[in-house]
């Protein structure tokens, strides 16, 4: 099996990474450092690699991917990084996929200690047991488990939340298919987890220490004796009989050890034993001080010599060749995912090791550790050395001691950070960066922290360790994304007429998560400013047609619903009469406008509520919070229709004919339908309900159908309006025509900071008594009204515009200051802003809607509107720029 | 009523082959949601737990399916062609203050389960005081995932446990992210409910979960 | 993602919920008899302790209720629903 | 690859608590340390102790995404965030430490009619108020950041975009360190592990003066004490009977691996909660939404890192294969109209500074300064004045929610 590395061809095994790969073919330096540029090599076999990173470039590519991680396939292409990782440029067409999982017990990690933990779960009859493991499961385990494999969990969370991230191609091809999600990130609700996450191999301080060649001692025996990599000649350090048993393993897979250097003394045991008898040189009493290079970059030789317990070196020392110097300075349980959930580590001085501290409580306690991961096991032969590594005096050499490879962080910083004064340990990592590299510290946090506690004279238990965070492994932003990409990113909300809109060449505005017909492009090459003032034209001269279905519907009924109605709007809602309908706005407890919409009185006790298609869901959970937890004695009941409901609007002096037209069993005249009345009819053989409401100011009629006939009705009545040349349109139009009579749209004239009373709304709020004297029912809000800030003159209030040329738009937005304000010393006074500006072609000039301070009493005044280059000078009028009678609304 | 006028938000869309998973709209499926502010104490007719459902027999021969989805919250569903059901349920609204024989004879024929003896007369206008019955059966559009792999397809983007899911329950949550009602009508299918403005993001959403089991 | 405790629908997930802040804060039975210093109170100021409290979640994927629940805001730990709202 | 400035030999020693201060700042955060800075360069005012709980600026300013900006909308908002730009365009010098202030630019983009409406808005406000700002179309916007998807059948589409040229980051942790640095020596005791559990209160009623403070190393006298606690100071005002309507909401944040440089400017969307920078190191830093409930304990919840990535990958396809290295969360004491609460408490001698929201750590300077003159003169700093206490009894909010001008 071949794949490419640095574009050369490399043979690889069944089985191999690409680290065990390079290493069989000798391929050392791999890599080089981030800011040093120094060659660096494979150090370790899993997560806690700190030297070889890769770059994918095969199939989608993949930035920064440890070596020892990545499973060699047929047509594999990578590179060795330079401690950055690069993003390709190419769109990524691959999937990626999301699962949620329900269990009884969650098992992480295929070790022995894992495998145990879930097969004692099965004997005990616990039922749905999952074991996840980050790679491919040794060991077989009973049916009854369900295996994740090449699966890794990422992050512990509350409540028995678990993220792991599953890797399901790219072993198995190098490119991505287009139908198997190559990433799934697996959510895990599970009743307890058991943590079996082992333990990483530490290295040891000396000099050049990152030189490839230089391994962990663990890792380097497991390449010679599963992946049949050849070492040449190796020196095995240790501090720990781990180290000795690697030297074993060396040995017997055919390795020459020449020398293990043991800091301990007085070594007894088997493996002492074993060594003797193959001959291997050991020396204890002795450690590494430094290495030499070779032509690749790689180890050449090591210097060892007589140390004491303290890392004090003693002399004289002597440079031993080799190719492979393999490091074991003992082990640090994986304690990340404990932490995650506030699991508390303490340092064990008897193992040397922060193991997980199983006496104490924390946020989970569902969650229990086993194996190494806990310090479990039975005590070596040899205790362990607290022992960090040796460093011989002399200039720069502390420069070349690393602690943190990935961050070409050496003791020479950690020393200079203790030096500026600073002694938490948090303020050491963010002064040297140890630990914040790709390998988040795996090996390189416990170094740091006993190299600390050394050159401060206490223990590594009172340095104390840093906090650990999720992800535990690198996770790819797609595969967070999941399927939420594209089209099925967010929700697309469409109406029933959307069809419709599509083939007559709607080009659609988002509002919400709706898509909404900002207007109607007649010709491919109409522009957006034409397209509205045609739509506008033919609403005040002819008769137009717009989709409202997106406004909010609120069915809300019962024995009580007039007094709760009474209660939500500032205006007087139980005097509505059965048959008609009535404008009304809301406000938030804080007397700020909240929403608005149009009220239908059905029957006594049945009323059907519109807002704005964006307050639709905030006004139904509005509903329900007063009637659940303040009003729980009212007898009213509210239920959304917004969906059941598809409502056409008619508008403009032809739109009764339309109506008409389509309306049979109705009669829609001026007498008998009045303003603001509505009735339920069959419309054009659909049943609905018709309702005179007007939000431009022209005759206008809105026919509500339940939506499975909304694209009939809208199709029949675009059919009907064919006599009348009736016209489609969108949002645009609707906001100008609306502007031109000062209508007012909440979220555009408003921002959260308006009363009724800045909106010239006043008429609509109920005063505290009637005209009989009697107190009127409070509403939301009103108590509001009465703050010094609410009653403070003004304050903002809706005013019009117009620019004095009559042909400027001003930008909406756009800062009104005093005429003649000095605007090159700011600040500059403002004085309001302007919230809506459009063309009016019934006016035949331009003009704007604002908020401006104090603004209703200064209608006929000048202010300069500005925005930059060409500002430009308006006049403040009333905001009714039309028909200001309401003659139009009958026709 | 001129149902040939009518037109379902997925044009009754289909993908996939039963025989492992099949994604269908059921389109113009009725619906009525109940709102009841009495006590149900003796609601022997109503499920009172929510996610508890019951199948119901009525005057026609449809099926229907009464769901409960909160505390005095249900809805009542049946089959596309049951023309009826809208205003047989929604007239016991109308009919509350009626006298307590009339009140029974609709709650039986609206809501008395299939196996199930007619309760007394007295339990049964205690249980049913409803303050609220409304037409939704456009409100929500209908998507049925037939097929032995209905689940495998669903945990891709139904967070709840599934397993809770048995056959005539039903559950509310979220779909991806739009909120659904799922019922399980079947061994071999669930009927997932979504406002039908979201019915075209749905079906997209679990036609591509199921890419990998079709 | 926390697991809150819906009396009604069981433990879901917390996007399903809308949250609702400190629970139990009635609204004044006669607001006007408030000065402006007792209503800023009531609209604004709440309680943000460090540890347990009760508060507010509305379950609005599920069957649209408000309940409140004791939840350490450290721990996350959730005691008990209350079903009763406000 | 860049190679980083290094830091100055010495930073600060720790301190022992002395019995009494003239000025005990309570918080050892940014602001907290700006303000004793302040309060001695600016004031001559050294008998100043910082108490943190924990270690020095260990809290949100190890944890926010860095995004220096003073473009916000509202007068009394744009007045003291450029106030504060301004220090930030001298801090380096007048710290003397390089905390790599990098003026690259802030986009704020613009995916709706009414974000546009709202964006515009704010540009035409900020110029009056003499902060720079530039309303940018789509194809400029592609100009400064190219990797930004602007095409128009995205979910989320670019509809243009704010630019504040004189926006940028800095290096959090340097910013703190400056501060203590020269705080410490100017005189100021830095006490770290020294957690304030209450405070000495004498008098009742409108009567009533702070004369130190309880912790847990002892009482300490203070003539005066600055709350500058953040996300902890309506607990810690609440044990001196001052109720603060403060909110303290989880903000989680993330780190990439070390990436080629792809992004020269700071890009934030508040419609979908990205906000995101390239560090200095190659590092894309972003930081998601709020979430919604009440939390000290540092965590938020994982969709809504997952929710940002999607709206991420939409924005920015390029960002497909990078991968979350490491994300975190930090405590945000969100004010009712996202606005800060700073200046006099009813209790005497006992300053208060807190509600920055998401807003704390470009505010770093500014809140110090004006915190540091307040306390000095017994009165709210003018830029201070707008953001006391008295608003939420007037109604005078400062509300900055409208015009979404509040995020990072």
């Amino acid at each position: 099996m071949i794949f490419h590395f640095d574009g050369e061809p490399i043979a690889a095994r069944p089985g191999d990474t690409v680290a065990s790969a390079l290493l069989r073919v000798g391929k050392r330096a791999v890599a080089t450092s981030p800011y040093l540029d120094r060659p660096r090599g494979v150090t370790g076999i899993g997560e806690e690699e700190s030297g070889a990173f890769v770059q994918i470039v095969s199939g989608v590519g993949e930035p920064m991917r440890p070596s020892t991680r990545v499973e060699v396939v047929a047509g594999l292409v990578v590179r060795g990084l330079g401690g950055r990782g690069g993003l390709p440029v190419a769109p990524d067409p691959s999937r990626y996929d999301r699962a949620y999982l329900h269990c009884e017990v969650l098992v992480v990690g295929g070790g022995a200690a894992g495998v145990q933990a879930a097969t004692d779960a099965v004997e005990r009859g616990e039922g749905r047991i999952v074991l996840v493991h980050d790679g491919p499961l040794a060991m077989a385990v009973p049916d009854a488990i369900q295996v994740l494999q090449r699966t890794t969990v990422t992050g512990l969370f509350d409540a028995g939340h678990a993220v792991a991230l599953e890797r399901r191609t790219e072993h198995l091809l190098a490119q991505p298919s287009p139908d198997v999600a190559r990433m799934r990130v697996w959510h895990i609700r599970s009743a307890r987890t058991v943590l079996a996450t082992g333990a990483f191999e530490r290295p040891l301080a000396f000099a050049d220490n990152d030189r490839p060649g230089v391994l962990l001692a663990g890792a380097a025996a497991t390449y010679a004796t599963r992946h049949g990599v050849a070492w040449g000649r190796a020196v095995v350090v240790c501090t720990d009989d781990t180290g000795l048993a690697a030297a074993l393993a060396l040995h017997d897979a055919g390795t020459a050890v020449a020398v293990v250097a043991d800091v301990r003394t007085g070594l007894v045991g088997d493996a002492v034993r074993a060594l003797a008898e193959r001959g291997i040189d050991v020396r204890q009493g002795w450690s590494a001080v430094g290495t030499d290079a070779a032509a690749d970059g790689g180890v050449a030789a090591v210097e060892l010599t007589p140390v004491t317990p303290q890392g004090v070196v003693l002399g004289p020392g002597e440079r031993v060749p080799c190719d492979l110097v393999a490091v074991n300075g003992g082990w640090s349980p994986n304690v990340a995912l404990f932490t995650y959930v506030g699991g508390p580590v303490t340092w064990d001085a008897t193992r040397v090791a922060f193991v997980a501290d199983r006496a104490r409580p924390h946020l989970r306690s569902d969650v229990t550790v086993v194996g190494s991961a806990a310090g479990d096991g039975p005590m070596p032969a040899n205790p362990p050395a607290t022992f960090f590594g040796a460093v011989a005096n002399g200039p720069d050499i502390a420069s070349r001691v690393f602690i943190d490879p990935g961050r070409d962080a050496t003791l020479a910083d950690l020393h200079r950070a203790l030096g500026a004064g600073l002694r938490s340990v948090e303020h050491v990592k963010r002064y040297t960066t140890i630990g914040t590299g790709a390998d988040q510290g795996r090996t390189s946090g416990v170094l740091a922290i006993g190299l600390m506690a050394a050159t401060l004279g206490v223990s590594p238990g009172e340095v104390g360790t840093t906090t650990f965070r999720p992800p535990y492994v690198p996770l790819p932003f797609a595969a967070l994304a999941g399927r939420d990409r594209g089209r099925l990113s967010d929700p697309e909300r469409v109406t029933a007429m959307h069809d419709w809109h599509v083939e007559h060449g709607a080009v659609f505005e988002v509002v919400g998560q709706w898509q909404r017909p900002h207007y109607f492009a007649s010709t491919q090459d109409e522009s957006m400013a034409d397209a509205v003032l045609r739509e506008c034209a033919a609403v005040r001269t002819g008769v137009g047609m717009m989709d409202a279905s997106t406004l909010g519907k609120i069915d809300v009924r019962g024995p009580d619903a007039a007094t709760f109605l009474d209660r939500l709007y500032t205006n007087v809602m139980s005097k509505l009469q059965p048959g008609r309908a009535r404008y009304g706005v809301m406000c938030g407890a804080d007397g700020m406008v909240l929403d608005d919409g149009v009220v239908l009185r059905l029957a006594g006790d049945h009323f059907l509520v519109t807002t704005t298609t964006g307050g639709a869901a905030r006004v139904l959970e509005w509903m329900e919070e007063w009637l659940q937890t303040e009003w729980p004695d009212l007898r009213v009941w509210p239920t959304s229709v917004t969906d059941q409901i598809a409502t056409v609007v008619v508008a403009g002096p032809g739109s009764r004919d339309v109506v008409a037209a389509v309306v049979s069993d109705l009669d829609v005249s001026k007498e008998a339908l009045r303003y603001l009345a509505h009735a339920e009819t069959a419309i054009a053989g659909a049943p609905g309900r018709v309702t005179r409401v007007s939000f431009s100011g022209e005759l206008a009629f809105e026919l509500m159908v339940p939506a499975w006939y909304g694209d009939h009705v809208w199709r029949a009545a675009w059919q009907a309006g064919q006599a009348h040349g009736v016209t489609a349109y969108g949002t645009e139009a609707m906001h100008v025509l609306r502007a031109e009579k000062g209508f007012v749209i909440v979220g555009q004239e408003t921002d959260g900071t308006q009363t009724p009373d800045d909106l010239g709304l006043s008429w609509l709020v109920r005063k505290p008594v009637d005209r009989a004297g009697n107190p009127t029912p409070d509403f939301i809000g009103s108590r509001s009204f009465a703050r010094a800030d609410t009653r403070r003159p003004h304050r903002k209030q809706l005013v019009g515009l117009l620019p004095v040329d009559p042909q400027r738009q001003i930008p909406e937005g756009a800062q009104l200051v005093a005429v003649g304000a000095d605007l090159s010393t700011t600040p500059v006074p403002m004085l309001g802003h302007v919230t809506s500006s459009y063309r009016s072609a019934e006016l035949d000039r331009t003009f704007a809607l604002a908020l401006v301070a104090g603004g209703a009493d200064r209608h006929g005044e000048r202010l300069l509107a500005s925005f930059g280059a060409d500002d430009a000078e308006v006049v403040i009028t009333s905001p009714v720029f039309l028909d200001p009678e309401g003659a139009r609304r009958d026709g | 009523m001129t149902v040939e006028l009518r037109r379902s938000p997925l044009a009754g869309a289909a993908w996939g082959d039963a025989a492992t998973v099949a994604i269908a709209e059921v389109p113009f499926t009725p619906a009525v949601e109940l709102r009841g502010h009495g006590s149900l104490q003796a609601g022997a007719h109503l499920p009172e737990d929510v996610g508890e459902t019951r199948r119901l027999r009525s005057r026609s021969t449809f099926a229907r399916r009464v769901c409960c989805l909160g505390p005095q919250w249900w809805l009542v569903t049946g089959e596309p062609d049951d023309l009826t059901l809208v205003d047989e349920v929604t007239a016991l609204v109308d009919e509350v203050t009626a006298p307590v024989d009339e009140v029974t004879a609709l709650v039986d024929e609206v809501t008395a389960p299939v196996d199930e003896v007619t309760a007394p007369v007295d339990e049964v206008t205690a249980a049913v005081t409803f303050g609220s019955a409304v037409d939704v059966s456009a409100q929500r559009t209908r998507i049925d995932i037939i097929g032995p792999r209905w689940a495998d397809v669903l945990r891709h983007v139904w967070p709840r446990d599934l397993a809770t899911l048995t056959v005539d329950t039903c559950a509310q949550g979220l779909l991806g992210r739009a909120q659904a009602l799922l019922i399980r009508e079947a061994d071999d299918r669930v009927a997932v409910h979504v406002r039908a403005s979201f019915a075209r993001y749905a079906y997209a959403l679990l036609t591509d979960a199921a890419t990998e089991y079709a | 993602m926390m697991l809150i405790p819906c009396p009604w629908c069981g433990p879901s997930d917390e996007n399903e919920f809308g949250y609702g802040g400190q629970a139990h804060v009635a609204y004044p039975d006669n607001p006007h008899a408030l000065d402006d210093e007792a209503w800023g109170r009531f609209l604004f100021v709440r309680e943000n302790p460090r540890g347990w409290w009760q508060e507010r979640w509305f379950h609005s994927a599920g069957c649209r209720r408000w309940f409140a629940v004791a939840r350490h805001t450290v721990t996350n730990e959730i005691r008990a629903a209350l079903p009763e709202p406000t | 690859m860049p190679t980083l400035p290094t830091h100055p030999d010495f930073l600060w020693a720790e301190g022992e608590p002395k019995r009494h201060y003239d000025v005990v700042v309570v918080g050892g955060g940014g602001h907290g340390l700006a303000t004793a800075y302040y309060l001695a360069r600016n004031h001559g005012i050294t008998d100043v102790a910082v108490l943190e709980k924990g270690w020095l600026a260990g809290g949100n300013m190890a944890r926010n995404t860095t995004i220096i900006r003073s473009n916000y909308l509202l007068d009394a908002s744009a007045a003291i965030y450029e106030h504060s730009l301004k220090l930030w365009e001298t801090m380096a010098a007048d710290l003397d430490y390089d905390v790599l202030f990098s003026q690259r630019g802030v986009l704020n983009l613009a995916h709706s009619l009414s974000d546009v409406r709202d964006s515009k808005r704010r540009v035409f406000a900020n110029r009056l108020n003499g902060v720079d700002a530039e309303w940018l179309e789509p194809d400029e916007v592609a100009k400064i950041a190219p990797i930004i998807n602007i095409s128009a059948g995205v979910r989320y589409p670019v509809l243009g975009a704010t630019y504040q040229p004189r926006g940028g980051i800095a290096k959090h942790d340097w910013v703190a360190w400056a501060y203590a640095r020269r705080a410490a020596d100017l005189g100021v005791d830095l006490i770290q592990q020294c957690e304030v559990s209450g405070f000495d209160v004498c008098g009742s009623g409108d009567g009533r003066r702070v004369s130190g403070v309880q912790t847990n190393r002892g009482p300490i006298g203070a003539d005066r004490v600055a709350l500058v606690a953040a996300g902890h100071s309506s607990v810690l005002a609440a044990r001196a009977g001052v109720d603060l309507p403060l909110q303290s909401r989880p903000l989680q944040a993330l780190v990439s691996e070390l990436l080629e440089q792809v992004l020269d400017t700071v890009v934030m969307s508040n419609a979908v909660h990205v906000y995101v920078s390239q560090a200095h190191k190659g590092e894309l830093v972003m930081g998601a939404g709020t979430d919604a409930w009440n939390g000290y304990g540092q965590r938020g919840a994982w969709h809504v890192i997952e929710h940002q990535m999607a709206a991420a990958v939409e924005l920015f396809p390029i960002f497909a294969r990078a991968h979350v290295l490491r994300t975190w969360g930090g405590i945000v004491d969100v004010s009712p109209d996202a606005s800060p609460i700073i200046g006099l408490t009813p209790v005497e001698g006992l300053y208060v500074n807190a509600g920055w929201g998401t807003g704390g750590f470009k505010a770093t300077p500014g809140s110090g300064w004006v915190m540091a003159d307040t306390v000095a003169h017994g009165r709210p700093h003018a830029l201070a004045q707008p953001y006391a206490l008295e608003r939420f009894t007037t109604g005078a909010l400062i509300d900055e929610h409208g015009a979404a001008g509040v995020a990072h």
